[in-house]
Formats: C-alpha cells, structure tokens, sequence
C-alpha cells in the first residue's frame, strides 16, 4: 500500500446511493424501535421503498454524470474512490439500478401480503433489506476482494436473518440454518480461493492483481488454479449452481415469500456480479498473455457447472410439487442460463457479453418477482404452497391468471416475452461462439422446463379447484404483479431500446476491465 | 392498384385483431363470438384468394413482398479486433411464392371451414375463439414469413394456442395429449432455433461501413441467406480485418450437416416422420374435431413446408446425399401408418395412421429433388389437408350425435345420416387415391418424381396405396353399411353449418381432382431457382 | 533486562529468559500468598476482626499452611464428572494469567517482553481463563458448577466489553497501544497522569477490572448462599488451589496494568521526586491498588443478578463509548 | 519459502478439518465452530502471505481482521437462528432438520 | 527484530513455565496426599442431599444472547483499537468515521435494551 487514502467530502457524490439506503436503514431501525407497539409497521415498509426509489434516483444521475464527464477519447469515466478500492463505473451502475428496482418491486409488493402472524418482526423484516441490498451494491461496485468480500458478507447476512423472519415457523429457522451453513461455507470458500489469490499477487486490489498476474502464472500456477477453483466451488455455492445447489430449495421453500424472491433476483446477481468482476478481470490477463490455457480451463469448468445447473435444475424442477421449491430448482436452471455469457469468456466477436447477461437479468428478475407475488397471494389465500393450490385459478382470478401465464412463457422462454429474446441472445452467442453442446442443453432443458412451466398452466386452465370465490388480491400486489408482466412483454416486444440503451451505457474496456 | 396496401400483413394480423374484438364481446354471447370469429377467418380467405388470383407465376411473389427492418440489436461493441460493433438483425419480412401460395390458400380455406365446424364447442366460447384466432395468426405468419427469427417466433405462437385448444376442450386424454404436443414440438422448435441460430450467425453475416465505423451485421433475414450459400465469394470478400479470423464465420461442411439434420428432426417431428409420431396420434384422437381439421389439415404441413423451404432450398447437397435415407424414411412412414390403420377399432385412430402414411409419400416427394416430385409433395399436402379436414369434419359431426368414434359400435348410417355418409365416402375415396379426386394427383406426382432415381423404393411405397385401399373401405364401408344400432334410429342429418363446410371441402377435392393445373400452374416456378441452383452446385 | 532485547537469539540469552520466568513466578507465589494473607488481615481489621494469628508470628505463615494443606489434601474426581476435562480446567485457567505476566513494564529498566499489542495481549489471554471457567463448570456434571460457571462467563464476557472499550481513550491519548508507551506519555506531574484526563475510563475500567475478576462486590458465580461456590463447588486440593492462585494472579496483573495504564507507572507525582527509584513508585502505587481492592471487598454488599448484567451494558458501556468521543474531541479541540 | 509452505500445509489442514466437521458432525453448533475452523484456517493463510508472500504487506493483516469480524457475525446469525429453532424442537442435532422438502 | 522475536521467546518462555509448574504441583501432591476413594465421596454434591436428575439442564437462552451480545461488540472493539491508535494523525475525518461507526454501535445496544435482551429473569 502506497499512501492511505481516505474518502473525501467530494467522493459523497458518487457514494449518494449507497449512503442514501444505510443512512435510510439507520434511521428506520430507530424508528421501528421508537415506534409504539400498535402502529402497523407497514410505515416502515412504505419508507423502505421510498429509500430504495431515492437511491435509484441517485443511481441513473450518476449513470448520466458519468456519461456527461466522458470525453471522446476516454468515453465514459470511471471513478475510482479509495485507491481503486470502489469503483464508480457503469456495470456497477446497471447492477445497482436493478438491484434496487427489484427490491422496491419485491418490498411494494409485499406490503400487505407479509401478516404480522407469520412475519412477526415486520419492521426489521422491512429495514433489512435496505443493508442486504447495499450489499449487492457493494459487490457489484467493489475494485478490492476485501470490499467485495465485505459487500458478499453483508448480503448474505441480513439474508440470513430475513430467511428467518417467520419466527413463528420452524421451517423458517430450520432454512435460515441451512443457510447459514451453506452459505458459511461457501463463503469459507471463496475466502480461501482469495487469500491464494493475494498471495501469489501481492495485492487485494483488483487492478493490481491484474498487474501481478502474468508473473504469478509463470511462478505459482498450480496456486492460481487452486485459487479459481475454490472460488469457483464457492460461487457456485452462492449462485446455487448444480451440484452445489441442494440449500436452494430448502431455503426458498422456508423463507418468506418476498425473501425467496430477493435471494433469488437480488443475491443472485450479486454473486453473478461478483463472478464477473473477478474473473473477467483475470481471465483476460491469461487471454491477452498469449498463456489461455488458464482461461480456457476456468470457463469450461464453469461451463460445465453452468451446463449441470440447466440440467440438474430443470430436471428436479420436473418432479417438484412445491411451488417455492419449484422456482428454486427453476433459479438454478436460470443460474445456468445466466452464467453462459460469463463462461463464453472472450472470442473475437464477443467481449463480454454483459450485455446479453444484462438483459436476461431484467428479464429474470421481472419473471421471477412477478411470479413470486403471484404465489404470495396464492398461498396466503389457499394455505397451499404445492403446485395445486393453483387448480382452477382461471375460474377464480381470471386476469391474475393470464398475467401469471405471461410470467411462465416468460420464464419457459417462449415468444413473444422478455425471457425468450434473454435466451435467444445467450443461445445466439452461444452458437457464435461454436459451443454447440452448451446451447444444445440449453435448448433441450428449455424445452423440458416446457413440462415445468406448462403444469402450473395446466392446473390453473384445465383442473377445477376446490374454492370458488374469487381470489383475495392487494392493491400493491395487483399493481406489481401487473408492472411485472408488462415490463416483461415490454422486453419481449420492444427488446431493442433496451439493448440499445445497454450498449450505450456500458463499455466493457472502461466498465469491466479493471487495470 | 393495391400496391401499396401491406396485403400479407393484413392476412397475418387479421385474424389478430379478430381475436381482440374477440376479447372485448361479452363471453356469453356464443352467436356473436362465433360471427365474429368466423368474419375474422373469412377476412384472411378473401385476401388470400384475391392474392391467388393476382399472383402471376412467371413474376413470382416479388410484388407481395413486404420488408421491414424490424429490430437491429447491438450485441457488442468494442471488439477486440477489426470492426467496432457487431448487431443482430431481425427484419419484418414477410412474402409468397409458388411454394407458399398453395399453403396459404390451404390455411384460408382450411381454417374458415373448422371455424364454421366450431359449433360443437360447449364451453368457454370467447377463450375458444381468441386461441383459435391467434393460432391462425401463427400459421400464416409460418407460412409467409422470410425471417428465420420471425419465422420461429410464429412457429411458437402457434404451439401456445395448441395446447390450451387442446386441454381444455379436447375430450378424455386431453391433458397427457396437450403436454405430449408441447414437448415434443417443442423439441422441435429447439432444434430448429439451433439450427437457424447456426445459420444467422455464420451465413446471415454481412458487413456494413458507415461512418461510425465498420458494423457486423448478423441477419436472420432468408434472401440473404440464400445469397451467401449460393455466393461463397461475397463472404469470402471480406477482409480478415473486418471480421477478426475468417475461419470463425464460413460454414463448414460439418456444420452444414448438423445444421441439416436439426432441421430434419425439427421438420421431421412437425411432419411427423416415423419414430416422433407418437404425440400426434394423441392429438389426432384428443383434441376437438375443429382444432383436429387445423390440426391435421394445416399444422403437419408447416413440417413439409419447412422441410422444403429450409431443408431443401438451403441444403440440396445434403438431402440429396440423403435422398435414400429420406426416402426409405418415408415409405416406412407409408407402411407402417398404412398397415396399422387396418388395424385399429377407433376411426378417428385410423385416421391418424393414415395421415402419418399420407405423410410419407409427401417425405417421397421431397427426396426426389425433382420439379415434379416437389410438386407432388405440396400438392400432397394440401389434398391431404382439405380430405383430413373434411374427415375429421364428420367425425366430430358424428361423435356429436353417436358419441362414439369406435368402429364396431358405428354401424349403418347411410340408412340414418345419409348425406354425412355421402360425403365420408367422398372423403375416404380421395384419400385413398381414387383418380378424379384431388388425393391422387399428390401421390401420382410424388411417386412420378422418385421413381425417376429410386425405383425400388418407389415401387414398395407404392404398395401402401393398396393398403390404403384396405383400411379406407373397411372402415368407411363398415360404418356406412352394416348393421345400424337402434339408437341411430333418430339421428338428424347434418344442419346447413355443418353441411356447408362439407360441401364446399368436398367440391375442393373434386376440383382440385380433376383440374390440377389450378395448383401446379402456381408452382411452376416455385422450384426452379432450387434446382438452378443444386445442378450448379453439384456440377461447380 | 532490556540490553537482552537486542541481543541475537542464543540459547544464553534464552536461559536467561527462563531463569526470569522462574523468578517471577517465585514472585508472583509470594505475592499471592501474602495478599491472601493481608487480605484477610485487612478485613479482620475493618470488621474490628484480628485476621490470621495463629500459625507464625502474627500469623504470616497461614496462608504457607493453607497450601500445605492443599498439597497434602486428598484429592477426589465425582464418578460422573467429565474426567479428562476436569483435570484440564484449572490447568488451563492457570497458564494465561501466568503468561499475561510476561509483558508488564514494572520500571524503565525492568521489562521482560516489549509487545507492541500491549493492553490486547492480556484481553486475549484472560479471555482463555474464562473458557477454563466454563469447561470446568461444565465437567463437573454438577448443576451448580454448571450454572456458577455460566454465570461467570457471562458476567467475564459482559464487563470484558466495558473493559475493553475503556482503555481505547488512552490508547488514542498515547497514540500507541504499548505499555511502555503509555507510561512514557503519563511522565510528569501526578495530574498529567490518565487518570485525570481519562476519569470515566479510569472508573469503568476500574468497575470492570473487578466484576472480571470475580470480586466482591460482583462476586455472583461463586455466591454461597445461591450457588455453594460456584464452578469450582467440585474441586478439592491443589486443583481447586489453581483456581484460587489464577484468580489472585489476575489481581496482581490487573493492579499492575491500573498502576501502568491510569497511575503513571513508574513515574513520580511529582518530577522533583524521580531520584527515588521507578520501582519503588510503581510498586507503592501497585500496592495502593490492591489494597484499595481488598477495602472494596470489605466493604461492598453484593449485586442482585441482573443488577450485575444490567450495570456492565446499561451504564458502563454507554460510558465507555461516551468516553471515546470525549477523548477524541478533547483531542480534536485542545490538541 | 518453506516457512511459507508449512503455514499453508497448516492452514489446509485446519480448512479440511473444518470442513470434515461441517459435513459430518450431527451437533449443529460444532457445525458452526467447523465453519470458523475453516476461516480461521484462511487468516492463517493470509497472515502468512502477508509476510512471506510475493509482496509483503499488511494488507494481508488487514483482510483477516475483516474476516473475524465477518465470522463472528456470521456465528453470531447462526447462534442466533439455532436458538429460535430450539425454541421450537429442543435439539441441536441436525439430523432433526428435516421438515422442509417433505 | 531481534527485540520482536525476543520478546516472544519470554513469552513462550512464560508459556512453557506456565504449563510445567501445575504438572509438577500436580504430580508432587499426587505423590503426598492420601488416595482413598469410595462411592460417597465420589458423588456429584449437592449440599448433602443425593444428587437429582441430571446435570444436563436446560438453561436460560439469556446466556446465549450475551454471547452473541459480547461477540458482536468485542468484535468491534478490533476495528476501535487500530484507530485509536493513529487517531492523531488522521484527524477530523477519522473522527467522523468513528463517530458513525460508534453511532451505529449504540444503535445496536439501543436495540437490543429497546428488546430486553439485558432484562434478566431467573436463575
């Protein structure tokens, strides 16, 4: 380390977002506690979302500011605060807005479905999302493996506490474990693949161990792939890639609906853009050092983890019954999906590639979110968290029902919705790029998801339920189910403005390529 | 005069906006739904025929063509080497030709007459309706789109439809039947959107300067497909700069084959070729008589239309080096329906048998790779379509008043329905080929064109005309004669909107038996630019 | 010693370092004997008691008798007490607060190890002797030393907080965590000392240091009247002697570290007095303090259970940290 | 150089054993202590790059005074949660933690 | 260095000693006292009275929240100490970064008194 250096007042700026949601937190954990007992903690619920609208505000000012200081040789700047430590850059930027559009959407649309019986602590339920999300900000913004650890670390454990938010369930707490064992361990992982990492380079800092790089393969490689390859496992922990996925259900199945939906849109992209930032980085100081060997080793053995997690997802998918457990069998197909642009790595056309993650990211979080509302409500109104509960929903709810069916195409990947072009752009690099087998499990598990998604399909159009009166709905739930399914046919039919818009806003030289 | 109208647009989305108005009628009103509906199928019908009457075959379908660039998404920028961004390039383009307008008018007819039949629906009408119009919205966009992209995204609106048409209204088996349809068409699809993807992004590959630089374009759009395949040169005109290594970009000769037989799978299931029959069998027996007459009528013949448009026209050195392999694939698919059609007690099975060896001779034609074996094959089909469309037509008349389809439990109903019996005769007889009617031109045409290069392979297809003779006569004769249950006693004959669409199917048949050249006028040129250029390729 | 300091490492220099460990653990034996003497002394005589007078004159060979007794007692292990553990406990409550003893500067020339980490070295190693408490609750397989040693945990890990955080004032005074550090900035007159400046450490750490040792008035996981003895209700002769000597050790260290942290060490009140020896000053003031501690004991009533619990993180700890911000203003504003 | 690889032997070690114990013991809070077994076991890998690694600095030192931090909260969630599962079940083994996926 | 490894030598030092002297007390009085054991003697005590049931009892989750309370705020206390001590040349700022992290230290302990985790009940 060269000098210290410290933040500035100056710097605030470019912190506004991640200031904003911890003095939010702050305060809001202040006032629940101040707050007498018999005020609905809905308020607290209301204030968190306004937090997370504010920090998204500030989140698209720094988007344009960081496009306005760009000149034409250095198109967009990247700000570099801490000694490179954080980075202000416009990956981060993407990330954080999705972050927090999903949360908001996820908190909007729990307010009033979350009852005080089954989530007894509604007011730190709320707020902690709030730091779990500055969590996957600080992950998908950080230019040193502390930071970033420390980011990975604050999500995961305001996760763990929000799984356990059904005090009242043994369930719940019997998932938070799991979690937390799970999770602890896959953190252990990680950590130790980091600490190979500093050693055989030198630094924590992600720029410099890009520098130190080309010496470390020449002197310790066999440290080096230690090193990937117990991050790797860990990742593949947190992503809740197959083999390393078997926490998912469980987890997903015990924690509150909202929550399930969080872990599996926010801390997922997270991981993802953790994933990113580490082996991007690093993987390209192997591609350039006419020395791929390393590179090309890593991405197959991710893409073999991504090829395992389509398969083994939507194959457990198929004989699952519970809804919850379902959708998480259904995240680690998608954890697949997701990570296929990553394992592409570098080809002459293709450099990145964020762009086609992007996407199917905003398309996965909006599939995802929307239909874990729809489920909320389901299951708060059947008591019924297996897959018939929704027996004869059309009867019931019939326009809930056409957007859940939106929802499911959307996630099974068929036309016209936001999941097929998201798959269709990573299928189409994929063919691109000549990894044939990968697309061609990603095609044959798309197809059997078919089956996955088409029997919620069935049950809700072909089978007659037992309840008959209609289905008791929220406002803001409506409201966000709705948002979802028009965002994702906005996807579906408009895809190119926001393609469009992605490319404008990222440029993987400034944005990934940390040297 | 209507040049400038977007006429294949208008087909296409027709039947869309139909289904919305749909949407927006009060769901109890069945009359005013089905108006509505089948105004919204007739709509298309006029269309079509006035296309089919202006189309001029020396000309082609170039007039019709619509284009459009529909979405150009950047992909990447920044490469690393050469050109600044590459872009994926979708165009809206839609057009006819002597290979499309036989097909297209098949659908028209086709679909006005099972929207007529739709009478027998019970239930949940305004569903019924908006499924169904979308369904033919997906079907002609099959049917006339040019874009690989779109042309898949059609091909998949048209699965969604099927599968609610056929769980929710189909009869006993129906849900087994509409996921058995789902995965394996969707199967299909998969390995079509493989084998496109390898296409778009090895031939649909063209480089445009501007001045922001250089861009990669990556089309999905068919022409210029076809223009890369037939002109290697123009690809290799591009300098390695704009493209990083040239290598990466052509199509190699394993890639064409794999490319290839995705696609004879995709095809080949929609068809269906022999061992990926079996959800169709399902569906044939499961699904409501009117989505059956679209089902077997028009749907299967997206597979032939796909198997000659993309198989045929981008890979004729790979079928041909296959043409045995295709062939022997289709007399099996000729035995194998025709023997177990003999076979089977439930009419509406046997039906489904006979199309899947209907089918067969259509796959005979296409390995012919010649002009008159081509012909033959889409002649083939759309005979097929209007005879499996009228049949299965009166089979759901008569299960409606018989409740049953069995064959030993049918018996005698000349005596009771006696103008439904007519017309059935009409339509086993067209099926098993009796010259006049329209069945024999398509098989006489597609063995005409194989026997030329495979004789033998002709000759033991050509057996299953005899056996066609067998299950059409023992079935048909035995529920027209023979003995009649008491409980027929009272059957009614058809009413004027069953009636209808029976004469009209049936008149089609005889027409197109006995005038051929309506059709075969239409395809005269359809094939040429193919065969021009297989023989100039397999002679370059 | 300091003159070893900078000597290469020779198994010399290394006896000579052994031959000072023996040497202050004579020390530290005589010491204890003899504060368990004073202090009964000194309580004998605030209760108008005579104290020790029988064995030796004035009674100053009691405690040696104690031991003997002690050392000569049978020794017996409960049928179902956890037996491998049982026999670790004392011995592991033993070694950190003899090896907490290495770092303490008694004078300028009088050291034995200069660490760097000071002040954390003795909260890590005592931390040790609490686990010793617990396993040694914990293996007796008796309720009451279960529940004696819980207490005492709880009790030792609630005041380490308060503890802790008292010390940070000096630590930013001085600017180093050293000891010797600490003293060296406290030179001058006794109003300079820490003690002065740092008056709400200085109670804090004073109120903690004895709750930590288990003390009068914070004496809870040994009450008699609740709990027999305590943890150690099991143990009999030598082993149940470790207990005792670790625990009059801790008093040792912690009136050495309340003498070097807060009282200035060896320096003299006053500059003026500094040709009377380092030594002496540190030891008068070291003696102060653990007199100060047995006039305590004499003198407190005990606390109620949560009285306890609720005035480490009720009172003391909000202190502490209002003590930290006070410090760094001070700081901020003076200099 | 081999003060270095000893350090990691044992660091190794200590990870594998931790990892040993997570995967098997029944007790679930001995799960947890594996799991700081094995963080433990990265300090002391950090530590030792931190001195004898390519380039030796105190980053190293600074990372695992964050991952103490990290794992004590970490331990402290996990206390906290098996203590609400207590509540209900009144056992630590995690064997009982079946009732979710029946 | 040498200061630096010395220094750990008489820890080490003290260590060793540590660990000798109560196995050689121990041994020496096992050498001196009487060993005679009997049941009696060797029952768990309970002031006199036959020991009743086990010893395995549940107790209060209260310890529990201590531990955790210690850990989290023990933990902390690593981060104060490396400021402490280069509180004077850091300033102002330090100050400031102090004063949000303290800040949210008492947060915490506000929390956990505000839900009576430091109220004690029973044993």
């Amino acid at each position: 380390m060269d000098s210290l250096q410290t933040l500035t007042w100056s710097d605030t700026w470019y912190l506004s977002p991640e200031i904003t949601l911890s003095i939010v937190a702050i305060l809001l954990a202040v006032l629940d506690l101040v707050l007498p007992r018999r005020v609905s903690r809905n308020v607290i619920g209301w204030f968190t979302l306004a937090g997370l609208l504010a920090a998204a505000v500030f989140v698209i000012l720094l988007i344009m500011d960081l496009k306005d200081s760009g000149t034409t040789d250095v198109p967009q700047q990247v700000v570099n605060l801490v000694g490179g430590s954080y980075r202000i850059d416009d990956f981060g930027n993407l990330l954080k807005l999705l972050f927090l559009g999903s949360s908001a959407f996820i908190v909007f649309s729990s307010l009033g479905t979350v009852r005080d019986e089954d989530v007894p602590i509604k007011g730190e339920f709320y707020y902690l999302i709030l730091p779990a999300v500055l969590g996957a900000m600080v992950m998908s913004s950080s230019g040193d493996l502390i930071t970033l650890f420390v980011g990975l670390e604050l999500l995961s454990i305001t996760s763990y506490i929000l799984v356990a938010a059904r005090k009242r369930s043994s369930q719940s707490s019997e998932a938070a474990f799991k979690y937390v064992v799970t999770g602890g361990v896959a953190s252990a992982f990680i950590l130790y693949g980091m600490s190979f990492l500093y050693g055989v380079t030198g630094s924590t800092l992600l720029s410099d161990i890009y520098q130190g790089m080309e010496n470390a393969m020449l002197t310790s490689e066999a440290l080096l792939y230690v090193s990937f390859f117990l991050m790797i496992s860990g990742f593949a922990v947190k992503l809740a890639l197959a083999p390393f996925h078997a926490w998912a259900s469980d987890v997903y199945q015990g924690a509150p609906t909202p929550v399930t939906a969080f872990l599996a849109v926010v801390a997922k992209g997270a991981a993802f853009a953790m994933l990113y930032r580490i082996f991007f980085t690093f993987m390209t100081q192997s591609y350039f050092s006419q020395n791929n060997v390393m590179s090309n080793d890593v991405f197959l053995a991710l893409a073999v983890l991504a090829a395992a997690a389509m398969i083994v997802g939507t194959a457990g998918a198929l004989r699952q019954r519970n809804v919850k457990r379902l959708l998480a069998l259904s995240g680690v197909a998608n954890a697949g999906i997701l990570l296929t642009p990553l394992v592409l790595g570098l080809a002459p056309l293709h450099t990145s590639l964020f762009n086609e993650f992007f996407y199917y990211l905003i398309a996965y979080a909006f599939m995802n979110i929307g239909a874990f509302a729809v489920l909320t409500i389901v299951s708060r109104d059947t008591g019924n968290e297996t897959i018939s509960g929704f027996a004869g929903l059309y009867h019931r709810a019939p326009w809930t029902v056409v957007g859940m069916t939106v929802l499911l195409c959307s996630l099974a990947g068929l036309p016209v919705t936001g999941g097929f072009f998201g798959k269709l752009f990573i299928l189409f690099a994929t063919v691109q790029n000549k990894t044939y087998w990968l697309a061609a499990i990603l095609l044959v598990t798309t197809v059997v998801s078919y089956a996955v998604y088409f029997s919620f399909i069935r049950q809700m159009y072909l089978r007659s339920g037992e309840i008959d009166s209609g289905l008791r709905m929220t406002v803001p739930a409506t409201i966000g189910i709705w948002l979802c399914v028009s965002a994702t046919l906005a996807l579906g039919f408009f895809p190119k403005p926001i393609m469009e818009w992605i490319d404008q806003v990222f440029s993987w030289p400034y944005d990934m390529f940390v040297s | 005069m209507l040049d400038n109208v977007p006429i294949l647009s208008l087909i296409t989305f027709a039947p869309l906006v139909g289904a919305l108005i749909v949407l927006l009628l009060p769901s109890q009103r069945s009359q005013w739904l089905r108006m509505t509906a089948i105004a919204f199928t007739v709509i298309p019908l006029v269309l079509t025929l006035w296309l089919f009457a202006a189309y001029q075959p020396s000309i082609g379908g170039a007039v019709y063509t619509e284009h459009a660039t529909w979405l150009s998404i950047p992909l990447n920028k920044e490469l690393l080497q050469g050109a600044t961004s590459s872009l994926l390039s979708f165009d809206y383009h839609l057009a006819v030709d002597g290979i499309s307008m036989p097909l297209l008018l098949l659908t028209s007819i086709v679909s006005t007459m099972a929207a007529l039949a739709s009478v027998h629906i019970r239930k949940r009408w305004k569903m019924f309706y908006v499924l169904f119009l979308l369904l033919l919205t997906g079907i002609y966009g099959v049917f006339l789109s040019r874009d690989l992209i779109l042309f898949f995204i059609f091909f998949e609106v048209t699965l969604i439809p099927m599968f609610f048409l056929i769980g929710i209204w189909g009869y006993y088996g129906r849900e087994k039947a509409a996921t058995r349809f789902l995965i394996y068409n969707g199967i299909g699809s998969a390995a079509m959107l493989l084998s496109f993807l390898l296409l778009i992004a090895t031939l649909g590959f063209s480089a445009v300067d501007s001045q922001a630089g250089s861009h990669i374009l990556f089309s999905g759009n068919y022409d210029v497909l076809l223009a890369n395949l037939s002109d290697p040169q123009a690809m290799a005109n591009l300098t390695v700069d704009q493209v990083g290594s040239k290598a990466d970009f052509m199509l190699n000769d394993n890639m064409r084959w794999g490319a290839f037989i995705l696609l004879l799978i995709a095809f080949g299931i929609k068809v269906p070729i022999f061992p990926f029959h079996t959800w169709m069998l399902r569906v044939h027996t499961e699904a409501p008589p009117s989505i059956v007459m679209i089902h077997s009528g028009i749907l299967l013949k997206m597979g032939v239309y796909g198997l000659i448009r993309f198989g045929a026209f981008l890979f004729p050195e790979q079928l041909q080096s296959w043409s045995t392999v295709i062939a022997i694939l289709g007399v099996i698919n000729i035995l194998y329906g025709a023997i177990l059609a003999c076979v089977q007690k439930e009419f509406k099975l046997v039906l489904a048998y006979s199309s899947i060896s209907h089918m067969g001779i259509v796959l005979l034609g296409i390995a012919s790779l010649e002009e008159v074996g081509l012909q033959g094959a889409i002649y083939q089909s759309v005979s097929h379509g209007l005879i499996s469309a009228l049949l299965f037509l009166i089979v759901g008349s008569l299960y409606e008043r018989t409740n049953t389809t069995q064959l030993d439990e049918l018996g005698g109903l000349a005596k009771a329905v006696p103008f439904m019996s007519g017309i059935l005769l009409v339509g086993g007889l067209a099926s098993l080929g009796l010259p006049g009617l329209s069945g024999f031109v398509g098989e006489f045409l597609s063995f005409l064109g194989l026997f030329g290069s495979m004789k033998w392979i002709t000759a033991i297809g050509a057996l299953g005309i005899l056996f066609a003779a067998i299950y059409v006569l023992r079935s048909i004769l035995g529920i027209t004669y023979g003995s009649m249950p008491a409980s027929f006693a009272n059957m009614k004959d058809a009413r004027f909107i069953e009636a209808l669409p029976m004469i009209a199917l049936a008149a089609l048949i005889v027409l197109l038996g006995v005038y051929p050249s309506i059709l075969t006028d239409l395809m005269q040129n359809g094939f040429n630019g193919l065969l021009e250029q297989l023989h100039t390729r397999m002679g370059g | 010693m300091q003159h070893f300091w900078d000597d290469k490492l020779s198994w010399g220099t290394a006896g000579i370092f052994a031959a000072t460990a023996v040497a202050i653990l004579a020390i530290v034996i005589f010491f204890v004997t003899y504060a368990i003497y004073f202090e009964r002394k000194f309580i004998g005589w605030m209760q108008f008691r005579k104290g020790p007078n029988r064995v030796g004159p004035l009674g100053l060979l009691q405690s040696v008798a104690d031991v003997a007794k002690l050392l000569l007692k049978e020794d017996t292990i409960p049928s179902k007490a956890d037996r491998g553990l049982f026999i670790l406990a004392p011995v592991l409550a033993f070694v950190p607060s003899f090896v907490v003893l290495a770092f303490i500067p008694y004078s300028l020339n009088l050291q034995f190890a200069d660490l760097n980490v000071g002040f954390l070295y003795y909260i890590a190693l005592s931390g040790i002797t609490t686990i010793a408490i617990v396993v040694g609750g914990w293996a007796s397989n008796n309720k009451y030393a279960l529940l004696g040693g819980m207490r005492s945990a709880a009790q030792m890990i609630s005041y380490e907080v308060p503890l802790v955080m008292s010390v940070v004032g000096i630590v930013m005074m001085t600017g180093s965590l050293n000891l010797r550090d600490i003293v060296i900035h406290q030179e001058g007159y006794f109003w300079e000392w820490n003690f002065l400046p740092q008056i709400i450490g200085f109670g804090v750490f004073i109120i903690s240091a004895i709750s930590e040792l288990n003390r009068t008035p914070f004496d809870l996981p040994e009450a008699e009247s609740e709990l027999v003895a305590g943890y150690h209700v099991e143990y009999s002769g030598f082993r149940f002697a470790f207990f005792m000597l670790t625990e009059y050790i801790y008093v040792y260290a912690i009136a050495c570290l309340t003498t070097i942290l807060f009282l200035g060490g060896w320096n003299p009140p006053f500059p003026q007095l500094d040709f009377i020896p380092g030594i002496i000053w540190f030891f008068l003031k070291f003696a102060f303090i653990v007199f100060t501690l047995f006039w305590i004991r004499a003198t407190f009533p005990r606390l109620r259970v949560d009285q306890l619990m609720g005035l480490a993180w009720k009172v003391l700890l909000p202190l502490a940290i209002l003590n930290i911000f006070l410090t760094a203003l001070g700081i901020e504003l003076i200099g | 150089m081999t003060m270095l690889g000893s350090y990691l032997t044992l660091a190794a070690v200590l990870f594998c054993v931790g990892l040993y114990g997570v995967l098997t013991k029944r007790n679930a809070i001995v799960v947890l202590l594996s799991i700081e077994l094995m963080l433990n076991a990265v300090n002391l890998n950090l530590i030792a790059f931190s001195k004898y690694g390519v380039n030796p600095s105190l980053t190293g030192q600074i990372f695992s005074l964050f991952t103490i931090t990290v794992a004590a909260a970490e331990a402290a969630v996990g206390m906290a949660v098996l203590i609400v599962w207590y509540r209900g079940r009144a056992t630590v083994n995690v064997d009982e933690f079946d009732e979710l996926g029946r | 260095m040498e200061k630096y490894i010395n220094s750990y030598v008489i820890v080490t030092a003290f260590l060793i000693l540590g660990i000798l002297f109560p196995i050689a007390v121990l041994w020496l009085g096992k050498q001196l006292r009487p060993h005679k054991p009997n049941a009696a003697k060797e029952t768990t005590y309970e002031s006199g009275n036959d020991p009743v049931g086990d010893s395995q009892i549940r107790f209060n989750v209260r310890y529990y929240l201590y531990a955790l309370m210690f850990v989290v705020f023990d933990v902390e206390t690593v981060f104060l100490y490396p400021w402490a001590v280069a509180y004077k040349q850091m300033g102002l700022f330090a100050l400031v970064e102090m004063v949000i992290f303290a800040g949210l230290l008492c947060i915490g302990l506000v929390y956990a008194w505000r839900k009576k985790v430091f109220k004690w009940n029973s044993i």
